[in-house]
């Protein structure tokens, strides 16, 4: 049974991997899985200087999902390399950095010192707020987004290229061809949606931030509507993620179109979903007599 | 090394008399455990969840109350508090259902020095993180125990067999023990006994507003103190930073550098 | 104790409405509902002829929400003004025509018709695609949404206009901007979210049509980050849905800045919902001492 | 007038021998609602659920197998088999617990001419909705039922006692009756007696594959033939439009004109 698939040069030995912000930097998670197993691990969103992040309360259950608005704290890039790299790459499996930076510059630097590191992948997340530009987002903005794409591009040499598309656009598919133009080598959907909560006692947002984003089963068939959306517009690879649970969830994101899936609020329910996803997968070829998983790859019967 | 375990719910039933007076009810949550994870300190806590259905989706943090272990195998107990749909749907699980654990998480409480008799500071439900610290101390401490009204106050029999210095109860409106919150009834147990302020500890854990009461108190009197705090939580093991708090050297997971922490560090918002 | 609001000239006996599809044409849920008691009746989707809609199936429940393509089947303006309109005449609240066209000209003769007709409101959904432009929504198009408007709102005399904004959008405010502009008396969003979702085992989508609306519990954090961004970019009123199953999640649309609400899913789910949800609307104000609904609108503390 | 009540569960029990065979879990609820609602016919249904969690979200169709009322009130009972979510947490329902029920919805069978011997064919838990049919025809009917294997068959010696003419059972795999579908059975048997075909009428409710091959045999040999339609519902009382079949005259919504149609009006997609 051959569980193996390509992002590009990039070959994962399954098709299940962490999404960014939902795993810490992998070793939060080692006492519940064994992180040889995974596909590839993604870490928490990087900047160039550590972040501090937002108030509390930063997170809020919603029906069959959850908002959070961590406001992208980490250690920065420099202790990342310095402590948490080295720790990952203890074990068998690829390392994807997720990074998100307020300027294009700042995406490139932190590209560059990536790929010198030789992580096995680079995950832009393209959703948070342009300084610059007060309030437009390069997730949101094609122009914005090519340029920052192209710039990235041509300074990132070994690496995998992966752009973080937003879901908060009409049409998805439109920004996953630039990025597929722009040379990204995948494109990675989706990142969480907007979303706001109001405690009706106190008047107050339930989130400090006051709007954060929505993720978990709640938001699933818009992802796997985007998935297929974007898989019948690109070439290029697409990771699917988006509320993703259990094994069938996983199966219907690859069967819309992706090629792998990445698991992110399902780890919060059960630390060792995406152990059991990646069995559960197994099963199901078994069962259903499929020899190489990439034969699911966009096979939904329209 | 903390696990994630199915366990199955030996007792699951009310612990207060009067348990439906709203904001009051409280029940007791036995689990037989699969596995027995390792033994936890006082302080820490579980994350509690079923897998029926999605919502509620999250898991919710339970401080350990009690912990057994007998040939047969172990036993968790925690004691629980109804506030909102998490908790309603746990209340309405049998005997016989499982549930699924995360475990044992968080610091704990630390141990005072042998030579001190510290102060133990419970308000409402927090007497379940405190209660098993009072246990490991053999009793060997004041305990100060406020609710807003007497069928809050849960374990009073059992406090009173194990407190060996003062145990104090009181209530917001008066209806048992002393008239007043805590902080209050802190503050004369201080003036009354001056001796302890210089060389005690205080441990705390209750509602949010107690915890910066008792800090400040503390602050002042320059009195090391001891607080768990209480954020909403996703992932309790230190992976999502969902449950930070604000603290001197900047932003900590409850979940991982708490839920315990010295009141000097929290700055209050 | 005063529930009344206004939709600009229209005045309603309270703010809650029925949402458009999930309501019949009232007389299904007349066993369960004093219909005098709504602050208005927002009916099924009506176009110039009779619509077939969509093959089977055309529903499916997702975790805390439901997709749905019934690919607007109704009996067609005619039919409904011989037939529904006198009967829903016969209660002492307000009714709303939701209707969509694929031109223009559809819309503006729809509305004609009912304005004569004497309906008290008329919603125009907007997120229903345009024929002429294959693929490309009203509801997503500015440039699109602004003709129509204003051809529109030249036709109705007595109505109430509201537009329905559709939510797959990156900015709705800017939409609710263009309604307010071109004369739309007032705003309702939001409409469902197109998903997916597919059968792992057949291999088929789950709903013939590829593709149908989310709504339920699972978009309501969305839904009210959008009435929150609505109401800040407005001065029109905007009439809230998404998700709304009972008092608290109507007074938290309201918190957030809508002027009324309307209730969808939760009405397959209790059929007495908006019933409920009106008194426990008065049994809250009551507990807090609020003498007018009006009061919560926008009142969130931020 | 159909009603929306809250109904007390009486009982939930497995109600086929081995009843944890994969895709035979068969159940029998009962329950007894707070207030009557009007007594329904053989082939309308009710939508059961619960308020305790919006996942699952939607009510879900059964059709009432039967009622009883006395001096204390009445009774309603329902035959469901386990498919998926919604029917797991419905099992898991205990005596005691509380669910949320509308109805009775839809149609009903059109009653047979007093002259007429009618031949019910069921299939699987269409037994369900078959049976109270039966009985108010006071058993004076042939019954074919046929399901994939012995442990899906429920109800047999009800229906032995209950119908006064043929009763045939078959299984998909002959571990009970004769081996081979409900429709081969039926072919045989109106083979056997032709004199059956020309003035007799057809009632059937199984999956939907079984009903497109009943009423194909309907149609071949011109018999009148009613069939209860599946489809996934959201409201049950017309107002969403999402559970239309396909007729020769136009969409039609089995929660209203039908779940009862005359076979022939179906076009089968
Ligand atoms: C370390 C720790 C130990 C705890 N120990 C106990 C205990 O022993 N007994 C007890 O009764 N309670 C305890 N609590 C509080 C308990 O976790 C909450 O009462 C519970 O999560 C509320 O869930 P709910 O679904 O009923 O309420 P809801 O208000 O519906 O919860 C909604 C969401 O907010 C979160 N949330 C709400 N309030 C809190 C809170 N105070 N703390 C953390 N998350 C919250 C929930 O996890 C959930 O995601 C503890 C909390 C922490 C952080
Ligand atoms: C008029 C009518 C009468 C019925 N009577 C009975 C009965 O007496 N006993 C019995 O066991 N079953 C009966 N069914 C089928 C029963 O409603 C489904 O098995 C049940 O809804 C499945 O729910 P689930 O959550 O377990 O499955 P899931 O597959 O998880 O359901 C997912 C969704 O699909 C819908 N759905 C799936 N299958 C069906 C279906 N076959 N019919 C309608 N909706 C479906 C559900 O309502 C839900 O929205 C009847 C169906 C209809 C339409
Ligand atoms: C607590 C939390 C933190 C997240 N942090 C990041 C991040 O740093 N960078 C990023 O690109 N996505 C981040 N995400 C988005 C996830 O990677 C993922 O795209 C989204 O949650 C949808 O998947 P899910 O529904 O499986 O969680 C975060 C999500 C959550 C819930
Ligand atoms: C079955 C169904 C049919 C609908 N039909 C229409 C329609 O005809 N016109 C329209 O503008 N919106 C229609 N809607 C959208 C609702 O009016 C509402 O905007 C949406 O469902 C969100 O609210 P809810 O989550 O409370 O259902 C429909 C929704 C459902 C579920
Ligand atoms: S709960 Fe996730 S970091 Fe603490
Ligand atoms: S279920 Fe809504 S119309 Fe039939």
């Amino acid at each position: 049974m051959d569980l193996t698939v390509n992002i590009r040069k990039l070959k994962l030995k399954n098709p299940v991997m962490t999404a960014s912000g939902t795993f810490g930097y992998g070793e939060e998670y080692s006492e519940f899985v064994d992180l040889s197993k995974l596909g590839a691990i993604v870490v928490k969103g990087l900047s160039l200087k550590p972040m501090e992040g937002n108030p509390s309360p930063r997170i809020y259950e919603t029906p069959c999902g959850m908002l959070n608005a961590i406001g992208l704290q980490n250690i920065g890039v420099k202790e990342f390399l310095k402590t948490k790299l080295p720790y990952i790459r203890k074990f068998d499996t690829k390392l994807i950095a997720n990074i998100f930076g307020n300027t294009i510059h700042e995406y490139v630097k932190l590209s560059r010192i990536l790929d010198d590191a030789g992580v096995d992948g680079i995950e832009l997340n393209v959703s948070c707020p342009n300084i610059k530009k007060g309030g437009i987002f390069f997730g949101t903005d094609k122009k914005m987004l090519q340029k920052l794409l192209s710039t990235v591009r041509a300074n990132v040499r070994n690496a995998v290229l992966i752009t973080k598309l937003s879901p908060n656009v009409s049409y998805i598919q439109e920004f996953a061809k630039i990025a597929e133009e722009c040379g990204s080598d995948a494109v990675s959907l989706i990142n969480t949606i907007p979303g706001m909560a109001i405690d009706i006692k106190t008047r107050r947002p339930r989130i400090a931030n006051i709007t954060g984003g929505l993720s978990g089963p709640a938001i699933k068939p818009i992802a796997v509507r985007m998935v297929y959306e974007t898989f019948r517009a690109v070439k290029i690879p697409v990771i699917g993620m988006g509320g993703i649970m259990n094994s069938s969830d996983a199966i219907e994101f690859m069967l819309a179109g992706a090629a792998a899936v990445a698991v992110g609020t399902a780890n919060f329910v059960n630390p060792s979903a995406t152990i059991d996803i990646i069995k559960d997968i197994e099963s199901f070829m078994a069962e259903n007599n499929i020899t190489d998983v990439k034969e699911l790859r966009g096979a939904v019967k329209i | 090394m903390s696990k994630y375990i199915r366990a199955k719910i030996t007792e699951n039933t009310p612990v207060n008399k009067d348990h439906t007076l709203l904001g009051c009810e409280s029940y007791r949550l036995v689990l037989s455990p699969d596995d027995i994870p390792q033994r936890s300190l006082p302080g820490q806590f579980y994350m509690i969840g079923t897998d029926s259905s999605y919502d509620p989706l999250l898991k919710r943090p339970f401080s350990i109350f009690r912990e057994t272990s007998s040939a047969e195998g172990g036993e968790l107990q925690f004691l629980y508090r109804i506030k909102g749909k998490g908790t309603k749907l746990l209340k309405e699980m049998r005997k016989g259902e499982t549930v699924n654990v995360l475990g044992p998480l968080g610091n704990g409480y630390p141990m005072p020095d042998k030579n001190l008799t510290p102060v133990l500071i419970a308000g409402g439900i927090g007497i379940a993180s405190l209660f098993p610290l009072a246990e490991k101390l053999s009793g060997n401490i004041h305990f100060l125990y406020g609710a807003r009204t007497k069928n809050e106050l849960l374990m009073l029999n059992e406090l009173k067999g194990l407190v060996k210095k003062e145990l104090i109860i009181s209530t917001d409106d008066g209806s048992e023990g002393e008239k007043g919150t805590v902080v209050d009834v802190l503050n004369r147990f201080l003036t009354l006994n001056p001796q302890l302020s210089t060389l005690n500890l205080l441990y705390s854990c209750g509602p949010s507003p107690m915890l910066e009461a008792v800090s400040k108190f503390a602050a002042e009197k320059g009195i090391k103190c001891y607080i768990s705090m209480e954020e909403s939580m996703a992932c309790g093991v230190g992976a999502c930073l969902g449950c930070t708090v604000k603290t001197k050297k900047g932003y900590k997971r409850v979940c991982k550098e708490g839920p315990v922490f010295p009141s000097e560090e929290i700055v209050w918002t």
